[in-house]
């Protein structure tokens, strides 16, 4: 990588678009990996090759806070809300992929909640003055 | 340097910025209590005794490691400063035995001191005592984890001061100690037996092995012929045991204590420290005439040194001057030269030196040169605080003795002799020497003022007609490396020696603060007693070792020329490179 | 007389070498140093003591000071019982027990065998599967005692079968 | 789809609503565009059934099959929200997470976690990072314009005792010289407490920007990151955060093309509490034994090699590069008077959810465990919650309304500390848990100085006496005396405030040490040595469980017959009263 000036950070800022239509992130701070978030980040890293998903993108992500139901797992799809998987075992894994990347069947039980926008981004707005 | 105005307990005082709390207060008398604290040392801020309180502050700060400030309003001692320090000192002796009674620092002791101070009468907390065994294998030093209160003096003595690293904090906590590393002994640690821990120990933790039942003994075996020798420093010393001002000279005293102790011949290693400037100044003399490529002469009388170079640079082993220390000297002479006198045998006497230092225990011992009479040349050895011990039990009363001398012939010395009590001692008695070997005349300025006092390293040029011969003095080990790190440059890079002849002592202001002089030493005390030590060479009409008429006797009966075929034999020895650690 | 030298390691040399004219280095060395040999051997310590240029006895002082330096070899399978606050009041003691139980082995000590040695930490930080252990890089989250029994002999059996 | 129904059936997974309102979106022909999704939760924890519609983010309750008829009719179909069926604190039409009583956590520090992958510098940048040091490059602000934001931000250390961080950069910034550090403290220690971790491995560049920016005010060209040995995922992420940061030319020589150097190195600890002490971990980093020594001088004017010396912890570096981003001011809004912006706890012990959390000051604590932490696990009654772990203090339940600030905690004898948050159920017993911290305090002092080498060994060594009933009541006197004299006389902070868990357990726990103490009892039956189980022979139905649990076979009988605990035999493990389904075994 070159070095960047002062300007061109923020042209890397805007022009880093999202590569694919499908993310696909697993929690792997130390208590996701602890949990088996490795499993399961290895298992997503084989299908996708396996299966030729090139449309979908597999990332690591740091802890999300939910240490109570890890390993956490976001599916993020086109045309639906990101969806939060908790204590994401390899069977739950397997259907994630098969249901929910390829046919956009959201995999009922495993569901955290809500959106996963609620659970990370959170400095849109200031909370009320105490 | 700028004056603060503070106030302690409501007074306005105008004091130095540059003071600790504690040192402010201590010169305005007021007396802040301290168990780590020593002025010789980095503050280490351990023991917690020396809290006071400061306006401005909830909390209450440690006096010995805050500087004053401008403005400073500071409560030395109330009610509450007086619990939590009384709390503090109990749970300190939690962690320390109850056996003042048979403690070698018994009535010496700091804790010991503050106990009664603090009027403690009962034992508020449970006992709780580190479960380790005294380390005995040095012949210099015990080291006892039991009696240890962790203030860590003898760690920054030996490690700051010494830079010898023999003893660090082991492991950490409660179950804190302090060792050498790892699971060995002290002997077969670096540790070169100087014993600045011991005489810096505010308790009784690390003591010098007590050898007074030894000479109890040797005096009352009937078939022996008891005879003792003094060293220089302990003669400016040992008065304070007995209330005299620091610096006293007692060496009258010190001669007819010994002789009622049983003593049936008194010497004095000044003797000795004559005898071994004619051998060392002869050695420099034919160094500077015959194999200048040889230099510099490194000196060789204090044995923690000895140890020291063996350890740490066996690679300037060569440079190292083959003279005898004085006592050893002084030893062999006497079960000899004296024996024969006598119509003795070497075995028949038994010699008792008198000490600085704790080092010279292990010396008696180093190396087979140390017997070189036929059995060992010195039979024990005792510090000044042992002697102190000794003449409290054996009821002489001290103060009173008459003032006598010592037996010839090896107790008669010069004012060269005796300043080797002190730090740029030996260098300075052997250039008077060496100056008239070389030159037949007499040194114009007989006061070599410039390698005395308490710099770390000294340094000075010395003309011997048209030949400059440059010399260096380093006291206190620790500032050792910077000369023999220059040499070691010389000699890598082929450049000329920086030095022709370097002093080395392992004590910092020489023997006059040995590792077993009496205890509470500082600056002030090594001025007064570096000062008694000068003036005694002062009080000497003869000052330098060549004029010294038992000497001239000596080898003009006894051992021929120094470095003679005899000289070579009784009094000198070698070295040979040693481990740092031997496990 | 001293005893023998040893003759480091390519890769801690290159190491040492890296790091011997930074500051405050000896920490980082030590730290590679128990990577290779799973803890500080004294012929070692001696060695580096003399590369860096630093007293033995510090190393001594400092191997002595923090926890995670061993002067001991460890087990092949090193557990790491947590007793973290959430782990104790989940039961962490508990396990602790049981394991010292089953192996016969107090903290910090190795069984005979060699296969096995156990050392207390204070939170590895998986508060969320308390109570915890860790088997060399392993976790073991949510744990029962009763547990501890198949997952040793898990590794009993994979010693058995190598030997085998 | 168009739209989402999330339902949640707290402790009901049998329950047949799922199936009903799939059938009755099947009947109304909706299926296809409405998505059912079964959750656990859904944003908050509620005992009943709700279920909220995405993307109108709308909750609703009391989901009987009628009301669900009348959801579909009115709210999918004629796109009216049912108002009367509205969770009560819910209203239509506004986002839940813009909602404080629903979602309460706020999020600065642990901005980025879960949205980017902590291994890719472009994820952070994209997401704002390095935009504060950016901004302050580009605008040619001066080092005083820097500290000058972080003062009107109002920025505290995040590490324990809440200095005010422009007040340490600007110490350290009027030492003249140019050799001075930055030096970020990752050597989080306490037990139970993972927030700076969390936030190194998952953002570890927010650190990275953090410790630049403070490097620029002071004038330093060097940074280092002290960090324990046991993060092995952590510092995995920094270095390769560092080497991606230096290849973009963020950190290294001229960064961004300016005259402004920075550099970063990592050194590790290796097990050492103290070492959090910031005297401790300069001389850690120096190679020595992590021994704090005396302050003054401070590490700010003598740090480092003697050099001046920034220390802060993760989480203060981690808020430095939103202040520059959003401005010290958009800082300041959020928080109390004295105490501004977010704290990150690390909340665990007895709540249903725990995990990171990341709240505005003056958030409750109660609002902290029972609405984010969702309460307490199995029903039990909450009887106290720890903050500031080895150093801190318990605070009970009665005071569980303290809005969270560093004032407040330190009135109630505890401290804000590094985050640690543990909540203590009515089967802890409150000596045990003392006795937990000071066997830590006593494991983790350095030896150093006696009122804490020897104060907390004696202070264990009594609290052990009690919870073996052997204590008396000078015992507490004794207590109380150590405590006062550690917390004066003590070297350094771990010293000083070893005795907090004691102490303040003594205060508002008082008749615990009681009865320990005279009646030789322990509520909770933590303390093995002051129990007796007991086989009350009249409810014992001779089932044998307990003596098929007992791991020492104390327990014999005939089956059909009351069975009899052997108490000679007898470790206290509790097994037995675990076990029985009839309540006969008792603790006494």
């Amino acid at each position: 990588m070159v070095k960047l000036n002062l300007n061109e950070l923020e042209k890397l800022r805007k022009n880093t678009k999202d590569e694919c239509s499908t993310e696909i992130i697993v929690s792997m701070g130390t208590c996701g990996i602890a949990a088996g978030g490795n499993e399961v980040y290895d298992y997503f890293s084989k299908e996708i090759v396996k299966q030729g998903l090139p449309d979908v993108l597999l990332k690591k992500t740091g802890c999300l806070g939910l240490c109570y139901i890890e390993p956490n797992v976001i599916v993020k799809t086109k045309d639906q809300p990101a969806i939060l998987y908790g204590n994401v075992n390899m069977e739950t894994a397997i259907r994630i992929l098969n249901e929910h990347v390829r046919n956009s069947q959201i995999v009922n039980d495993f569901v955290v909640a809500m959106p996963s926008e609620d659970i990370y981004c959170l400095c849109k707005k200031q909370p009320e003055k105490r | 340097m700028s004056i603060v105005n503070i106030k302690i307990n409501e007074r306005t005082y105008q004091v130095n910025e540059d003071l600790s709390i504690l040192e402010a207060a201590r010169l305005m008398q007021v007396k802040i209590p301290t168990l780590c604290s020593h002025p010789d040392l980095s503050q280490s801020a351990a023991c917690g005794l020396c809290v006071v309180k400061l306006k401005g502050t909830s909390k209450m700060i440690r006096a010995c490691a805050t500087p004053v400030e401008e403005g400073m309003e500071i409560t030395t001692h109330d009610a509450e400063l007086f619990e939590i320090r009384k709390t503090v000192l109990e749970l300190i002796l939690s962690n320390h035995p109850n056996s003042c009674l048979t403690c070698q620092r018994n009535q010496e002791c700091e804790l010991q001191r503050l106990a009664a101070e603090f009027g403690i009468r009962e034992e508020s907390f449970e006992k709780k005592l580190r479960d380790k065994p005294a380390d005995t294998s040095t012949t210099s030093l015990i080291l006892d984890p039991v009696k240890c209160i962790g203030c860590g003096r003898c760690v920054e003595v030996c490690q700051k001061v010494q830079n010898v690293f023999a003893l660090e904090f082991i492991g950490r906590g409660f179950k804190m100690r302090i060792a050498p590393a790892g699971n060995i002994t002290l002997n077969e640690s670096p540790c070169i037996k100087c014993g600045q821990c011991s005489a810096h120990c505010p308790v009784g933790a690390i003591v010098e092995k007590d050898e007074t039942a030894a000479v109890w003994t040797g005096l009352r075996n009937e078939k022996l012929y008891p005879v003792v020798q003094i060293a220089p420093a302990t003669r400016v010393a040992l008065g304070e045991a007995f209330g005299l001002e620091t610096g006293t000279l007692v060496t009258g005293k010190m001669y007819a204590l010994l002789r009622r102790l049983g003593f049936k011949a008194v010497f004095d290693t000044s003797f000795g420290a004559d005898l071994t400037i004619m051998e060392e100044a002869s050695e420099l003399v034919d160094l500077l005439k015959n194999h200048p490529d040889h230099l510099p002469l490194i000196t060789s009388c204090c044995p923690s040194w000895v140890d020291y170079l063996e350890k740490f640079y066996p690679d300037l082993i060569e440079h190292f001057s083959t003279a005898k220390s004085p006592h050893e000297m002084l030893g062999v002479m006497a079960k000899t030269y004296f024996a024969e006198k006598q119509g003795l045998k070497a075995q028949d006497i038994f010699m008792t030196s008198i000490m600085p230092c704790t080092s010279k225990k292990y010396e008696i011992t180093r190396t087979d040169e140390m017997f070189a009479s036929g059995v060992q040349d010195i039979d024990v050895v005792l510090t000044t605080r042992e002697l102190a011990r000794m003449t409290k039990a054996s009821g002489i009363d001290f103060l009173s003795l008459p003032d006598e001398d010592a037996d010839n012939i090896l107790g008669e010395y010069t004012g060269a002799g005796v300043i080797f009590g002190a730090t740029g001692g030996v260098m300075e008695a052997a250039l008077r020497t060496a100056y008239y070997f070389i030159t037949g005349e007499k040194l114009a300025n007989i006061d070599v003022q410039p390698v005395r006092g308490l710099t770390g390293i000294k340094r000075a040029e010395i003309d011997i007609k048209g030949q400059k011969v440059k010399t260096a003095v380093a006291h206190g080990i620790g500032n050792v490396h910077v000369l023999m790190e220059e040499i070691r440059e010389a000699r890598r890079s082929g450049k000329p020696m920086p030095y022709h002849f370097i002093e080395v002592m392992a004590c910092y202001g020489g023997c006059i603060s040995g590792g077993g002089q009496p205890y509470w030493v500082n600056n002030e005390v090594r001025k007064k007693r570096t000062a008694g030590v000068y003036q005694d060479d002062k009080n000497h009409k003869l000052r330098m070792s060549h004029e010294n008429p038992f000497i001239q006797k000596l080898y003009g009966t006894y051992l021929g020329k120094p470095l003679g075929e005899k000289s070579k034999k009784l009094l000198h020895t070698d070295y040979k490179p040693r481990p740092l650690y031997y496990k | 007389m001293n005893e023998e030298k040893v003759k480091l390691p390519d890769s801690l040399l290159e190491y040492i070498g890296q790091w011997k004219n930074k500051k405050g280095n000896v920490i980082m060395v030590l730290h590679k140093v128990q990577e290779l040999y799973g803890f500080i051997p004294r012929a070692v310590a001696m060695e580096v003591s003399t590369l860096i240029n630093i007293p033995l006895a510090k190393i001594y002082g400092i191997i002595t000071f923090y926890h995670l330096f061993k002067l001991k070899k460890p087990g092949k399978y090193r557990i790491s019982v947590c007793l973290g606050t959430a782990c104790y009041l989940s039961g962490g003691n508990d396990i602790m027990a049981e394991l010292e139980n089953i192996l016969g082995i107090g903290v910090n000590h190795t069984t005979d065998d060699g296969i096995f040695s156990i050392e207390a930490v204070r939170c590895l930080g998986c508060c969320g599967l308390a109570p915890v252990l860790v088997i060399n890089e392993k976790v073991y989250g949510k744990l029962k005692k009763e547990d501890l029994a198949a997952i040793l002999g898990r590794y009993r059996n994979q010693e058995a079968a190598v030997k085998a | 789809m168009n739209r989402y129904i999330f339902l949640s059936e707290p402790g009901n997974r049998s329950s047949d609503l799922f199936f009903y309102i799939q059938k009755a979106l099947a009947e109304k022909g909706l299926d296809k565009k409405i998505g059912l999704v079964r959750t656990q939760n859904v944003g908050f924890y509620s005992s009943m059934p709700v279920m909220r519609v995405i993307p109108d983010d709308i909750v609703y309750k009391d989901l009987t099959h009628e009301n669900i008829n009348r959801i579909i009719e009115e709210h999918f179909i004629h796109k009216k929200p049912v108002t009367q069926l509205l969770h009560k604190v819910a209203s239509p039409y506004v986002r839940l997470e813009n909602r404080n009583e629903y979602y309460k956590q706020f999020r600065i520090v642990l901005r980025n976690m879960g949205c980017i992958d902590p291994e890719n510098i472009r994820d952070y940048i994209k997401r704002d990072g390095y935009r504060g040091l950016e901004k302050i490059l580009k605008n040619k602000m001066t080092p005083d314009d820097v500290i000058d934001e972080l003062k009107i931000s109002g920025l505290r250390g995040r590490g324990g005792a809440g200095f005010p961080t422009w007040k340490k950069w600007k110490l350290t910034q009027e030492v003249p010289g140019d050799e001075k550090y930055v030096i970020c403290n990752a050597d989080e220690g306490d037990p139970g407490a993972y927030m700076d971790r969390s936030t190194l491995e998952g953002d570890p560049h927010s650190i990275l920007e953090g410790m630049t920016i403070a490097g620029f005010a002071v004038g330093s060209r060097q940074g280092y990151i002290y960090i324990r040995a046991e993060y092995p995922l952590a510092i995995k992420r920094l270095e390769i955060a560092i080497s991606q940061a230096r290849e973009l030319g963020l950190l290294g020589p001229n960064i961004l093309g300016t005259d402004f150097s920075f550099d970063i190195e990592l050194r590790w600890g290796a097990g050492a509490f103290v070492c959090g002490e910031e005297t401790a971990l300069i001389a850690s980093i120096e190679g020595n034994r992590g021994m704090p020594r005396p302050r003054p001088p401070y590490p700010s004017v003598k740090g480092l090699w003697d050099k001046p010396s920034v220390i802060n912890n993760v989480e203060t570096y981690a808020n430095v590069p939103v202040i520059l981003d959003k401005g010290g001011s958009w800082f300041a809004k959020i928080g109390t008077e004295t105490s501004k912006g977010t704290k990150v706890f690390a909340l665990t012990g007895k709540t249903k959810n725990s995990g990171l959390i990341e709240v505005p000051m003056g958030m409750t604590l109660r609002e902290i465990i029972f609405d984010i932490g969702g309460g307490i696990k199995d029903n039990k009654k909450i009887k106290a919650v720890q903050t500031g772990g080895p150093s801190g203090g318990v605070i009970p339940e009665s005071y569980l309304d303290t809005p969270v600030s560093y004032e407040s905690l330190q009135k109630l004898g505890s401290i804000m500390g590094s985050g640690g948050m543990i909540v203590m159920d009515e089967d802890d017993c409150m000596v045990d848990v003392s006795k937990y911290y000071l066997q830590f305090a006593v494991d983790e002092s350095c030896g150093k100085c006696s009122p804490c080498r020897i104060g907390g060994k004696q202070l264990y060594d009594l609290l052990e006496k009690i919870s073996k009933g052997s204590a008396v009541d000078q015992d507490l006197d004794r207590i109380k005396r150590i405590g006062q004299a550690m917390l004066k006389a003590s070297l350094c902070g771990l010293g000083q405030n070893t005795p907090n868990p004691v102490l303040s357990t003594l205060k508002y726990f008082p008749e615990e040490y009681d009865e320990h103490i005279r009646m030789k009892k322990c509520r909770t039956g933590k303390c093995k040595d002051l129990v007796t189980y007991l086989i009350d022979p009249d409810k014992c139905i001779g089932c044998s469980l307990c003596a098929l649990r007992c791991p020492v076979k104390a327990i014999t009988g005939e089956k059909k017959k009351p069975y009899f605990i052997h108490q000679d035999m007898c470790i206290k493990c509790g097994e037995c009263y675990n076990v029985c389904k009839f309540s006969a075994v008792k603790r006494d």
